[in-house]
């Protein structure tokens, strides 16, 4: 194929550290969809074809070196746009320098909201995307409905914030929480966890769960032997766990237990299962696709649509014109709204025995996201608008 | 105040043992003002376990140490050794990475504190007492290279120095001329013989030829136990001293 | 009355995880005044022993002795751990005895590389290659010791290290072909699946005792009586004694002091693989499983006293208990009319993190009033 | 006074180097200034390290705490005095809203004030250093003891940012490029400059205080600590005042260097002070060569450049160059790069390759003794 010229993106994620575990999953899947995106004729612009070439850049797992190499893509490389981040963490690290440099930041992950940046576009869910519904769902329909609740999270940011927001949406269902704990990044030690657990739930009930990584694995190993399964009533809503975490917990660990995601590889649509063989075809037979995966795949194609619209690579013009752009995603058609987030469409899954997921509900079509939480006290009645320059970041509904 | 007379150094009823095995046993031993004194004994008598009772680097287990009238017992090293005893080490331990003189200025310098060392300079008395004692143990012309590239003899002698230059009143010296040649050795016995009566000098040796040219008073430990005192002469004609000592020379000298 | 029970059994169960991991670490400063820390990922090689055993297990022929594989994968992981160390010491370790900080700084640089080689290696590889190293080293020996000694030594060696290069390959090979999974290099973590014997809890009334503690805590005391007899029993520990207690005179006894040491060595890095099967069937198993257990277990060893076996298993013990007493909050159990200044205190100490946090301050304490640690050694040679 | 024409070529450098530090900004883009400026920050640190490790024999491994505390101290003053941030309710910096914190911790007000910030970066630091050092110290814990106390210190301080919240954001910690100091934008080139000289001063300014300090008689202190504690003692020293202070001065030095690292980066956060930061910390003085300190500045200059260029080409292979450095340098080249300049490595090379014929006779000898005698 013959193109007019080459554009190259920015990709930033960990592939090295604790977190390349995952992120480089995201950093696999944007290359996989450039390659897309150049086998059918490129990005044009201005009646000239544009081949993408990326330019990859390693964040090591390590907040300020995701600050670092962030200014080193948009300075010394000049990148149009720079597609990366997995933890809240290396999120805010990063957004200062794209606000201070007026640059443009893809974000793909599932996060805790609170945050509505004119210089980051999120892909991922909203807590009204993900987690609301699920905390929802545990309280009305699941098998220990109406039970109470312990939360259990990693400590840092997303698990506190998430927290926050479940112990107000409780509050306001009339549920109960009966204890929350969390574990240290880095340690593995869950047993006194579970002693609280134990102690509070003595028969049975929903744990909201929002640990991360690695912990996961102890967590759910030592739940089942100490006999909090979901034989004897112990249902653990997860928020981190998606096809490629079950691949290296043990689905023996997870099975009936539930999760909360806009994208399953279960889905069982041709965008859906084409994302998935794509995905095999070009890294492995025994590869599994999952929710941030799908998110990352997503904004490559956003942005291309985004740059044409705008018919530039200025990052103001395509910030403009993304507002309001579709796509039809491997979940379902998703469309960015004026707060810099997409509207996408929930469901709730079980893990099945063979390491995949049962969806037991959908929700009916696409859910508006909210970027400031509706049930947080101190975020009620915010929200975000960047196609109106009067509203902007937060104003009062 | 110690009375005019009293001894110097006196240790009472000294007993240390190391998990059961008894290294010093009930030691008495009193020194004198002034007095230079050798202490010999066969390997394993408790010689330098009782220069480590005396600078505080091993507690004993019973008995008291008292030096000018005021007990030790309870004092860390380096405040016996700015009580005034000066101790030299078996084998020669002085700074190796820094020159001679570095070595001898560190000794002399007073106070001997983080902000001493970086607030004053050395006197003139002190700089001065540095140089005569770079003559008196021969190495001014070495006084800028490093300690680590001096000979054998040249170490032991830096260590000699750097314990004299702090005019401490006691000064314990274990072994100072082992290794040393004969004209070295002989050198070494003026040298001590020249510094008691400013100062109190203890030396350990089981040189007997150097032993005998410090013409000194002679204290004999055996296992962790004074066997008897007296000169040299008194001494080497103690039955007890001829058994212990050629018994237990014979079987374990190599 | 349950409550001190299950606090017991916690603290127990915490430390008994502590213990083992810390058992070879112990043996290879307290014996050697070596600071490995690289032990953490001798345990990683451990656990990625075990994720393999269990892989090969899952294969038909093997699939009904399923359930038994954890005992396979205990030997093979010393074994395995125990070459890895075998080979640091007489590469690296060896050139840097009496300089205990340079070897601090060495054993963090085997660990990146480790760290890394299990990220870049496929599995099915780095099999192929312990595998080959195994038999390559331990081929003479065993031949002269059944047949034996040879007339020509260097054929031997020469002959055993073909066929373990040969058994090296195919291995990887088959590996490759038949476990696809094993086949790709992965920064990710890998699953491995207790036997279901070893998953469930042993119930007790109303208390449930999760069995892979148990499992754990028994092998713990087994290692601990295993090391126990073969440094005061055995003919090789009475050596590493003599040796660590007088190397020049060792020496002279004739006793092969650098067989000593390479064995005290491999034997303190097996333990670590031994702990990486254990503390696989609690978390997971990944590049970096051994940066989570290294602290604690340098913990483990300074509380308890250099060299002191007694001293390891109450510091981990107490350690244990006191993260199950702290973190889990059970002080406001214990004294449930605490006041409420002393209540907030608690509360706020009461999470996994904080627990961490107060125990090392603990720790900095006793060690102002026991500065060689709880059981220290003592000795002529005690501080020079 | 023959010594002022071997000053020449010394005087030229100086004045060559400081027309560089000059007209650099506008030679390199803003990007590599900034990681320049970074990166002599961390010099910094090294020399602290080289003080307690290369001078005293101490190896603290723990260092990142008295970093990270030197750029918490200075972040806090620019998030309490960030005019036109955007701000939680109470007019309390940004982050403290997603907890719903009201009231700002007691621990912060006096951050208010700028020269007690300024005080702070160092003295808060060197305080906790202290205190650690003489609790560890007074019991004469050292070697490895030494090591691994530091380091689980790092961890407790670790595991406290991290979990905290409420008090100081945890772990994202807390961000600078978009605060202001004296009415410019942290971030911005302008500032970012500033910041580069400032901290090619501060670094030239500490390489003389440690070069004072260690060629004077407190140096040689420190090295007889280092090479035979119990002989210093018999001499009347007492070890722990000294040990004491330098670990202080080594606290305080990587409180400034933080202090610099976390405005040029723009954020300071928990990972400050995970391990294998504070061991990277020692491998540069390592590599460049303990016990020089141009080695440990030039270490940890260079170090980093390389990994900055490495890391960018080829992202799995950073952690294979590191650890074989560290086996490299700690088996082989003892003395680091510097020191094997000058205990003559070059030569030695040479004569190994057979480029040049060994020289191994008297004279060479004696000329090598003398130069050791001069330096």
């Amino acid at each position: 194929m013959e193109f007019d010229d080459t554009v190259a993106v920015g990709i930033l994620h960990s592939l090295s550290g604790t977190m390349a575990i995952s992120e480089s999953t995201l950093s696999e899947v944007e290359k996989m969809a450039i390659g897309e995106i150049n086998a059918s004729g490129g990005v044009t612009v201005d009646g000239k074809t544009y081949e993408v070439t990326w330019i990859e850049e390693d964040g090591a797992s390590d907040w300020p070196t995701f600050a670092e190499k962030a200014k080193k893509l948009i300075d010394q490389d000049q990148v149009p746009v720079v597609f990366g981040g997995w933890t809240s963490a290396s999120r805010k690290a990063m957004l200062p320098v794209f606000e201070a440099k007026d640059a443009f930041l893809y974000y793909p992950i599932q996060y805790e909201g609170q945050e509505c940046s004119r210089n980051i576009f999120y892909t991922g869910a909203t807590p009204n995307q993900q987690a609301e519904p699920a905390v929802e769902f545990m309280f009305k329909e699941s098998p220990v409905a109406g039970k109470p609740f312990f939360l259990v999270g990693s400590d840092y940011v997303f698990p506190r914030t998430s927290n926050t927001i479940t112990k107000a949406q409780l509050a306001s269902l009339g549920g109960q929480v009966v204890g929350e704990d969390y574990l240290p990044l880095g340690n593995t030690e869950v047993a006194p966890i579970i002693a609280k657990i134990k102690k509070a739930l003595p028969d049975g009930g929903a744990i909201i769960n929002t640990l991360n990584g690695d912990q996961n694995v102890a967590f759910f190993k030592q739940m089942q032997s100490a006999g909090l399964t979901p034989d004897n009533d112990y249902y653990v809503m997860s928020f981190s766990i998606a096809e490629v975490e079950i691949d290296t917990i043990g689905p023996e660990y997870l099975a009936d237990h539930f999760a909360a995601w806009n994208f399953f590889q279960a889905i069982d649509t041709p965008a859906s299962q084409k994302f998935t063989e794509s995905f095999k075809a070009m890294y492995g037979e025994d590869r599994v696709t999952n929710d941030p995966m799908e998110s990352a795949y997503n904004m490559v194609y956003l942005w291309k649509a985004g740059v044409e619209k705008a018919n530039s690579f200025d990052d103001n013009l395509v910030r403009e014109a993304l507002i309001g752009v579709t796509f039809d995603a491997p979940q379902g058609p998703i469309e960015v709204m004026p707060n810099h987030h997409i509207s996408q469409t929930v469901r709730i899954g079980q893990v099945t025995p063979d390491g995949q997921f049962a969806i037991l509900s959908t929700s009916d079509g696409p859910i508006s996201p909210q970027a400031w939480n509706q049930f947080e006290p101190s975020s009620k009645g915010y929200a975000c608008d960047w196609s109106d320059p009067d509203k902007g970041e937060k104003y009062l509904l | 105040m110690p009375t005019p007379g009293s001894p110097l150094l006196e240790l009472v009823g000294i007993s240390v043992s190391f998990d059961g095995f008894l290294a010093l046993k009930n030691l008495n031993l009193q020194l004198a003002a002034g007095e230079l004194r050798a202490v010999i004994g066969p390997n394993g008598a408790g010689k330098t376990t009782f220069l480590d009772v005396i600078t505080g680097k091993v507690r004993p287990q019973a008995g008291d140490v008292y030096f000018r009238g005021r007990s030790l017992l309870g004092c860390n090293e380096h405040q016996i050794a700015r009580l005034g005893i000066g101790r030299k080490f078996q084998s020669p331990r002085v700074f190796e990475q820094l020159s001679v003189q570095e070595n001898l200025s560190l000794a002399v310098s007073e106070p001997k504190t983080p902000m001493g060392l970086l607030r004053h300079h050395l006197t003139s008395t002190q700089r001065q007492r540095i140089h005569h004692l770079l003559d008196v143990v021969n190495l001014a012309p070495r006084a800028q290279h490093r300690a680590g590239s001096l000979s054998h003899g040249q170490k032991q002698w830096l260590e000699i120095g750097m314990l004299v230059v702090q005019a401490p009143r006691l000064l314990l010296v274990d072994e100072p001329v082992a290794g040393l040649s004969d004209g070295e050795t002989e050198r070494t016995a003026d040298l001590l013989k020249s510094l008691a009566g400013d100062h109190t000098v203890l030396v350990i040796e089981h040189d007997m030829e150097f032993i005998r040219r410090l013409q000194t008073r002679v204290t004999v430990l055996h296992q962790g136990q004074v066997l008897c005192e007296g000169s040299m002469d008194q001494v080497q004609r103690d039955p007890r001293v001829v058994e212990v000592y050629l018994g237990a020379s014979q079987e374990q000298q190599p | 009355m349950t409550l001190f029970f299950e606090s017991l059994f916690n603290g127990v169960a915490i430390g008994s995880v502590l213990l083992i991991a810390a058992l070879g670490l112990a043996i290879v400063f307290g014996l050697m005044g070596v600071i490995n820390l690289a032990h953490g990922e001798l345990m990683m090689l451990g656990a990625y022993t075990t994720y393999v055993v269990q892989s090969i297990f899952k294969l038909p022929p093997l699939e009904p002795l399923f359930g038994a594989y954890i005992f396979v994968a205990v030997v093979v992981a010393f074994l395995v751990s125990g070459l890895v160390g075998l080979l640091l010491e007489r590469s690296v370790i060896r050139r840097l005895y009496g300089r205990p900080l340079e070897t601090l700084l060495a054993t963090w640089g085997v660990s990146l590389i480790l760290q890394q080689f299990v990220r870049t290696v496929p599995l099915a590889w780095s099999t192929g290659l312990w595998l080959a190293a195994l038999l390559g080293l331990a081929g003479p020996p065993v031949v002269n010791r059944l047949w034996g000694p040879r007339q020509r030594p260097w054929l031997l060696r020469l002959g055993s290290w073909a066929v373990a290069m040969a058994v090296g390959v195919v291995s990887a090979a088959w590996i490759r072909g038949t476990l696809p999974k094993l086949a790709r290099a992965s920064a990710r973590n890998v699953d491995v699946t207790a036997p279901r014997w070893l998953r469930g809890g042993l119930d007790l009334g109303d208390w449930t005792l999760p069995i892979p503690r148990l499992v754990i805590i028994g092998l713990t005391i087994l290692a601990v009586l295993a090391v126990y007899w073969f440094l005061n029993r055995s003919l090789w520990g009475l050596r590493i004694r003599a040796v660590t207690q007088n190397r020049a005179m060792g020496d002279c006894l004739g006793i092969p002091t650098q067989a000593v040491d390479a064995l005290t060595f491999a034997m303190g890095s097996g333990l670590a693989g031994v702990a990486g099967v254990a503390v696989s069937l609690l978390g997971s198993v990944g590049p970096n499983v051994g940066g989570d257990y290294i602290v604690g277990c340098f913990m483990v060893v300074v509380l308890g006293g250099v060299g002191s076996l007694w001293g390891a298993v109450v510091a981990a013990a107490g350690i244990g208990v006191l993260t199950d007493v702290i973190g889990a909050g059970r002080l406001l159990e214990i004294w449930p009319r605490m006041p409420a200044w002393l209540q907030g205190g608690v509360e706020f100490f009461a999470t996994t993190s904080m627990a961490r946090v107060l125990i090392f301050a603990l720790i900095v304490v006793v060690l102002q009033v026991r500065p060689a640690g709880l059981f220290p050694q003592r000795g002529r040679m005690a501080e020079t | 006074m023959a010594n002022i024409r071997s000053r020449w070529p010394q005087l030229l450098l100086g004045v060559v180097g400081l027309a560089l530090v000059v007209a650099l900004p506008s030679l390199v883009s803003p990007f590599r200034l900034n990681l320049l400026g970074r990166y002599l920050s961390l010099a910094i640190v090294a020399l602290g390290i080289d003080l307690i490790w290369g001078y005293t024999g101490l190896l603290s491994l723990g260092q990142g705490i008295f970093f990270a505390l030197g750029g918490y101290g200075t972040a806090m003053h620019l998030q309490l005095n960030c005019h036109g941030c955007s701000r939680a309710p109470g007019g309390l910096p940004e982050f403290f809203g997603l907890y719903g914190v009201q009231q700002l911790p007691w621990f912060w007000e006096p951050f208010h004030s700028p020269w007690f910030t300024l005080l702070a970066i160092g003295l808060v630091p060197a305080a906790v250093a202290g205190l650690l050092g003489f609790l560890v110290f007074r019991n004469r814990i050292k070697g490895v003891y030494f090591s691994i106390l530091t380091q689980a210190a790092l961890l407790v301080f670790f595991n406290f940012f991290n979990g905290q919240q409420k008090l100081i954001n945890g772990t994202n910690g807390l961000k600078t490029d978009l605060t202001r100091l004296l009415g410019l934008m942290v971030g911005s080139d302008t500032m970012q400059r500033y910041l580069f000289w400032l901290t090619v001063l501060l670094a030239l300014l500490t390489w003389l205080l440690c070069r004072w300090l260690v060629r004077g008689r407190f140096g040689h202190a420190l090295l007889a600590i280092r090479d035979d504690e119990a002989r210093l003692r018999c001499l009347g020293y007492n070890p722990t005042p000294f040990k004491t202070m330098v670990f202080a001065l080594a606290g305080a030095l990587a409180g400034i260097s933080g202090a610099l690292y976390t405005v040029q980066s723009g954020i300071v956060s928990p990972q400050f002070m995970a391990a294998p930061f504070s061991i990277e910390m020692v491998i540069w003085v390592a590599v460049g060569g303990r016990g020089t300190l141009w080695g440990a500045m030039a270490g940890a200059l260079v170090i980093n450049m390389g990994k900055s260029l490495i890391s960018e080409a080829w992202p799995q292979t950073w952690l294979f160059i590191q650890g074989g450095l560290f086996l490299l340098v700690v088996t082989t080249l003892q003395g680091g790069v510097v020191g094997w300049f000058q205990e003559g490595g070059p030569r030695r090379l040479l004569g190994r390759l057979g480029l040049r014929p060994r020289l191994s006779t008297y004279p060479a000898l004696a000329l090598e003794t003398r130069q050791e005698g001069e330096d």
